[in-house]
């Protein structure tokens, strides 16, 4: 804390701040990783690296677009459902129109986006609920249209962005660059960004600050859908497969990933700069536990424990006020 | 229209084996003239008694149950007993023999803890595999547990054999794919893999491919399409399965109890089908594609007591192998 | 500009001037909520460069015209025109884009971005191109405005940086960014440090000059003859009267607002007191250091001082003592070792805070739970609530501070501003101090209630020896009810004065 | 909306407001019970209430202790663990102890509530993260301390308390119509009751009033822990062993439960009658469903969008304000 306060007077401007803040979940990262590269030889290997790279990619992406949805001060337990069946639907419609069924996972994930967002803002269904009902029906979805069996996917361009390398970079971490990038614009440089952080901060300020609070409100809903989407996308290359347990249980690692990141759910700060952070924490955690071969009943007591005092080290009290 | 109902409280629906298992009984049910209530219990134990509940006051005259866990069983048993209703248990063992309670007609069941143990036998003794790992299902549900078990036997038979870890999956082509990935991290060793389930071998499969390793044998459990492409690539050396057919052997003893015939034995094994790469085309003529074209695999009526008293239920009840 | 609609009826006696057109017309105005009429066929005129003062009691319906007129409520009856053409805006961002802006009585902040966004948030487009931000233009847009209003702070910063006056000042910019030609302030004063009201007053005359109408709301009656040209006066959502402001003064103002004469009222003579209540000495905490100070059975001693000199963490202090580093405290000659607020409450303290909506009053819940909820030790029977106790309080407590509410069931967020103030003393009075904290005691109650209050304090003081120590924005107030006011001028005593001492120049001279 | 109004005007004190909000999620009762008694001849028949009844008593149990902590405006995703931990270590202590087992699930309970107030108490975590934490590492503990097997329960009494009836009510339901009447009156009659909603109402203004917000925060998750160890002895007597799995997801209906019921995530109102109605809607909607003889990819589906049409109906938007 003193830490902090001695920091915060040799910056001037809030912006520093900011920048300072994306510290503490990196001091978690840097602590997970020193601790594992104790127990294992193998997890600091370039090899390895590149696997825990491929290994964030699906998390990273669907963060990115939870992390403006928790910066509005709402939730998606949606995400592993809409993630899900963008895989299912690419998979499915693959099987007839091939390496062109790619961008349906994007239209699922905005269609899926707006409504879930229009009946959040129009309707006045907490977020919490809506996205709960979206998580269970979603996954009825993908039941029914897999028929409860993987669907594969034969498609060599699809397989091979999954499993392929652009410049010695795989190309799923690229694209989690590329997605990582949009949103940190988003966030930071434009109105759209901003909006979202004044929502967020005080919904009954941004509306009568003139913002459409409705509007913002279901278009980011949208860009979350969009980013699940993409990760839709990642993922089905990634397995080859639309499974129709695709996305099972990915919501909670997503919020996890932004939370440990230091946007607090109670929104208005915060942001994708340290959800990427929280991201590569979550998916070093699996993969450092099963590289220094703990059992897998120990690992899910260790990363209970991990996520708590993660959260305990990275989060900015003082800038929280009251934490619920 | 209203015809009597079968109650099949199932405990997972979202695998390809179970929706298998579903079909294959679904056209039994329809063959005798019963509708085939089934119900997803998504691996939750109090669901599943919930849903058995629910399942007797909908008036099922028999039912047909894999439960989840041991005690469920009993307590299931039992509170069928207390509603008169005949039960086959399958696939996993309910904790308490047939005729613990008179409601509880049968039990038929794959040796799990057999099939985990000859899948690894195949590795080992056909693949020449030593250095081994396990990609296992669901920690705490009995069928997972028992094929691990299996599958330590085995390698314990052999001291020349290392298991060099065991990790869950859901039996999900996700974790699947992830848990490999850290295994091959870790090992370099690794020459063979084996799957409690075949859904998480296709996820192994893709990461082993990813990180261009070769000369690595996998070997699992439950014979499903995707598997089969998979296993005449090459990529897989055995699959063993066909025990999807108990459901449906199970509506055959309900049908013949509520026309006034005992089953002939308490307990019916399953023996599985061990398919390799040269069986492929006759599993696909004999039984992928009659299913396929909705052709029933089985004449029901043939091997019912109801039309002919002087079937033997044991001789019919069989994996259905090609 | 559009040709002149609407003149005086002459059936209400307006101000008579009809050569100029009306700014803004609201005639006929009704609100109800369920069966509570808020507004009852109220009319309101505005002229450019007119600065219309709009009173009444608390819960005379004040905020609910002003959200009307600014889009935020949507009326049941009544046809409004600014600058003669019909205006019916269905929400915030309709009403700006009319002209007429307002600021809220209460904080409308967004505190994690900066100044510059918390001006310019509803209309960034105008600093963007293809929806990405051009900060260079935002920021130097912030910084022309604010300088030009004359408001210090750096629009980079961080807006929860801020003091909360200026904070309130980046309110007011915000509104003016808009260039409205209707300005609505409600109770902005409130909020506001000694130099920022200055510098609204001087806005205010400006604004009028480039002809810019403004209505005014403030339960401080002195400031409204201060910078308004008219006065209208409105009683349980109807109208009263409309005067030019120099055709009255403030005890004239009061009894029309209320009903009654208030310009006699004077503090009636005390006889001086001994017996010591409260003997701090060496206080220091955060914001504030080595204060010492007595305060005695039944006197009134008030803490004054610019904001940010340290008077509200003094009186924090003291009801929550845990976060003292250095000092003593004593009750009644006994030493208080109290670390906490129920341990403060134990021992016979009681504080009413600065900030109602934060720090007073739950407004989700009722008016009884409210009042009930900082007498909790006492209404009990064990674990138990005695549920009948406590409304009895309940009803006790509104009848004393005669809070306007169908029931003391009705909850607190459906009352109006200076109601909840008076919910909130209540929750304090009730617990039968003998030491009160008060801060900000009466901001935003109505003139003929603050007086009864005012009785309400002498009484308790004289009668229950109840010691009070207080702090107040609000001059008249200090000078009326202190018996001693202790100065505090960058979190240390400048000053003491007693008796004839307290007057304006005295204090403000020690303060500055 | 002006029904309300209407309603409100005949009724003097807060109580009968109180009570009046109640008649929303009881009218989403209402009208889920008249769907399924037109799909299902046996839908309303006496036995089939009753089971209705066996299969909510868990959820609502748990649920109580849930709405305390949701009043308080924190959230609660440990519930299921907690559940699952009271069940396992009863059947563990139960093979040596016999009956007297029992109580040992309320102890679990406790002190896991307390150590899960206490973490969100005094170290400041976020308790949709402190509580995940649990949720993780409880269900890693539940697979050590079983290894991996349901503990059988061979007592009798324990058995009997599952399956009895006591004067034709089955006994497990009316231990759940014990813990709600207990509910009840810590909400409504007790100083603790007060103190939670004042804190879900506003944090500040209840340490202000002298409340020791750390202390109920504290006591708020014990008591919550407490009510699921009651819950995990109930699913142990009913279910007839500790199971590895035992309360798995148990956490979401919970939640929902006490949302439809009229408690908003953001606290401060609301309380335990409408999650009784809550609980009873989520039993309700499994139990029609199958018994109407829906598919189940189809059910997840429906109950997905039930869920979210039950929280339109029944929450009462104009006293919640921002819906987030
Ligand atoms: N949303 C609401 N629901 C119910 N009653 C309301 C609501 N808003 C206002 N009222 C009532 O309308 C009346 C007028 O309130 P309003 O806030 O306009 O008064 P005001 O003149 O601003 O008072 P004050 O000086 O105390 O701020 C009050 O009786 C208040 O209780
Ligand atoms: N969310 C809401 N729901 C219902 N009524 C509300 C709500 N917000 C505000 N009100 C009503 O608006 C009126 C004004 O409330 P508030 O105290 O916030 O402003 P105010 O009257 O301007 O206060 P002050 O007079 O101190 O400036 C109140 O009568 C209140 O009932
Ligand atoms: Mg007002
Ligand atoms: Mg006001």
């Amino acid at each position: 804390m003193s830490q902090n306060t001695t920091a915060s007077t040799l910056l001037r401007n809030g912006f520093s701040m900011e920048a300072m803040r994306v510290y503490f979940p990196f001091l978690v990262l840097v602590i997970v990783c020193i601790g594992f590269s104790i127990f294992s030889d193998q997890f600091l290997s370039a090899r390895n690296l590149e696997t825990v790279l491929r290994q964030t990619a699906v998390l990273s992406i669907a963060a990115m677009g939870a992390t403006f949805v928790i910066l509005m001060a709402s939730i998606d337990l949606s995400v592993g459902a809409v993630v899900g069946l963008s895989a299912v639907i690419i998979a499915y419609f693959m099987q007839s129109l091939g390496i062109a069924a790619v961008p349906t996972g994007l239209v699922v994930g905005a269609v899926l986006g707006a409504v879930i967002g229009g009946i959040h803002a129009k309707l006045k269904v907490p977020s919490f609920i809506g996205t709960l009902g979206f998580m269970v029906a979603g996954h009825g979805l993908m039941l029914h249209i897999t028929g409860g069996r993987p669907i594969m996917i034969r498609d060599e361009t699809m397989r091979g962005i999954g499993s392929g390398t652009i410049a010695g970079v795989p190309s799923i971490v690229l694209i989690a660059m590329a997605a990582f990038i949009i949103a940190y614009v988003i966030q930071h440089h434009t109105v759209l960004g901003r909006s979202i952080v004044a929502v967020g901060g005080g919904e009954v300020v941004a509306q009568r600050s003139g913002i459409k609070v409705d509007r913002i409100k279901i278009i980011t809903f949208m860009l979350a859908g969009i980013y699940s989407g993409l990760a839709g996308i990642v993922l089905a290359s990634r397995m080859g497969a639309g499974s129709p347990t695709a996305g099972t249980g990915l919501e909670l690692d997503v919020i996890a990933a932004v939370v440990i990141g230091g946007t607090p759910l109670t929104g208005g700060m915060g942001g994708v700069v340290g959800t990427a952070i929280g991201a590569l924490i979550i998916a070093i955690l699996s993969n450092g536990l099963n590289l220094a071969g703990v059992s897998s009943y120990s690992q899910m007591i260790i990363k209970g424990m991990v996520l708590i005092a993660a959260v305990i080290i990275s989060i900015d009290r003082k800038k929280i006020g009251i934490i619920k | 229209q209203d015809k009597p109902k079968i109650g099949m409280p199932m405990t997972t629906l979202n695998d390809a084996f179970w929706v298998d298992y579903v079909n294959f009984a679904k056209s039994a049910a329809e063959a005798y003239g019963y509708e085939l209530v089934v119900t997803d219990a998504q691996s939750r134990e109090d669901k599943q008694l919930s849903d058995i509940e629910t399942l007797v006051n909908a008036g099922v005259k028999g039912m047909i149950l894999t439960p989840l866990s041991e005690p469920l069983g009993i307590q299931a048993i039992e509170l069928l007993d207390r509603a008169g209703v005949p039960v086959v248990v399958t696939d996993t063992f309910p904790g308490v023999e047939v005729g613990y309670k008179p409601n509880y007609l049968a039990f038929i069941k794959l040796d799990d803890e057999t099939a985990g143990y000859n899948v690894a036998k195949h590795l080992i003794e056909k693949d020449g595999v030593k250095n081994l790992v396990g990609i296992g299902g669901v920690p705490g549900i009995s069928t997972s547990e028992a094929r691990n078990d299996g599958m330590k036997k085995a390698a314990a038979e052999h001291s020349e054999v290392t298991v060099l870890d065991v990790q869950y999956t859901d039996w999900t082509l996700a974790k699947g794919q992830s848990v490999m990935e850290d295994f091959l991290t870790r090992f370099d060793n690794i020459d063979g893999v084996w799957g409690a389930g075949s859904d998480p071998l296709l996820g192994a499969i893709v990461s082993i491919e990813n990180a261009g390793r070769s000369g690595i044998k996998l070997a699992g459990i439950d014979i499903t399409e995707a598997a089969i492409d998979s296993l005449e690539e090459d990529k897989l050396s055995m699959l063993a399965g066909g025990h999807w057919v108990m459901g449906g052997y199970g509506v055959t003893i309900i049908h013949d109890y509520l026309n006034g015939h005992e089953t002939d034995q308490p307990v019916y094994e399953m023996s599985l089908y061990y398919l390799t790469k040269d069986g492929i085309d006759d599993y696909r003529s004999a039984i992928i594609d009659p299913l396929a074209e909705g052709k029933s695999l089985v004449d029901w009526k043939a091997i019912s007591k109801t039309s002919d008293s002087s079937v033997n239920h044991a001789d019919v009840f069989q994996v259905i192998a090609p | 500009m559009l040709v002149e609609t609407h003149t005086d009826t002459g059936s209400k006696d307006h101000l008579d001037t009809p050569r100029q057109p009306y700014l803004l017309a609201a005639e006929g105005l009704n609100k109800n909520y369920g069966p509570i009429q808020a507004v009852k066929g109220l009319d309101v005129y505005l002229r450019a460069g007119e600065a219309l003062a709009l009173c009444g009691e608390n819960g005379a319906g004040k905020s609910t015209i002003f959200k009307i007129l600014a889009g935020e409520v949507v009326p049941d009856g009544g046809r409004i025109t600014v600058s003669g053409s019909e205006y019916k805006p269905a929400n915030a961002s309709q009403a700006v884009t009319a002209g007429v802006s307002m600021v809220h009585q209460e904080f409308n902040i967004l505190p994690h971005i900066s100044v510059a966004e918390n001006i310019f948030i509803g209309r960034m487009d105008e600093f963007s191109r293809f929806g990405r931000i051009n900060w260079k233009a935002l920021y130097s847009a912030a910084s022309r405005l604010l300088e030009s209003l004359g408001i210090k702070c750096n629009p980079r910063a961080e807006m929860r940086s801020l003091s909360p006056s200026t904070q309130k000042m980046v309110e007011l910019a915000r509104a003016l960014s808009t260039d409205p030609k209707v300005l609505l302030l409600d109770e902005i004063t409130a909020s506001l440090d000694h130099d920022d009201a200055d510098t609204l007053h001087r806005l205010m005359n400006a604004l009028r000059a480039k002809g810019v109408g403004i209505i005014y709301v403030s339960h401080r009656l002195q400031e409204i003859f201060l910078s308004c040209t008219s006065i209208e006066i409105m009683k349980d959502g109807s109208w009263v009267a409309t005067r030019p402001a120099s055709e009255l003064d403030e005890d004239q103002l009061s009894a029309l607002m209320v009903g009654r004469d208030l310009a006699d009222w004077k503090r009636p003579a005390r006889p001086p007191l001994q017996e010591e209540m409260l003997d701090v000495s060496g206080l220091t905490a955060s914001g504030f250091r080595d204060v010492s100070l007595q305060v005695r059975k039944g006197e009134i001693v008030t803490l004054a001082g610019l904001a940010g000199s340290g008077t509200d963490e003094i009186l924090d202090a003291i009801f929550d003592a845990g976060h003292l580093t250095a000092g003593t405290i004593r009750l009644e000659g006994s030493d208080y070792a109290g670390k906490s607020v129920s341990d403060a409450i134990a021992a016979g303290i009681a504080m009413v805070p600065k900030e109602r909506a934060v720090e007073g009053l739950i407004d989700t819940q009722s008016i009884r739970f409210n009042i009930g909820l900082a007498n909790l030790s006492s209404n009990t029977r064990g674990v138990f609530v005695d549920g009948a106790r406590e409304a009895e309080q309940a009803e006790q407590g509104a009848d004393m501070f005669r809070i306007k509410a169908r029931s003391t069931a009705e909850l607190v967020r459906s009352l109006s501003g200076g109601n909840k103030q008076k919910v909130l003393l209540a929750k304090w009075f009730l617990t039968n101090p003998r030491l009160m904290l008060l801060n900000n005691p009466t901001r935003g109650v109505d003139i003929g209630v603050k007086f009864e209050i005012y009785d309400l304090m002498l009484k308790l003081s004289q009668e229950k020896k109840l010691a009070i120590l207080m702090a107040s924005e609000d001059m008249a107030e200090v000078i009326r009810l202190s018996d001693r006011v202790i100065t505090i001028r960058h979190g240390e005593i400048s000053g003491v004065f007693e008796g004839p001492e307290i007057t304006e120049t005295n204090l403000i001279n020690a303060m500055l």
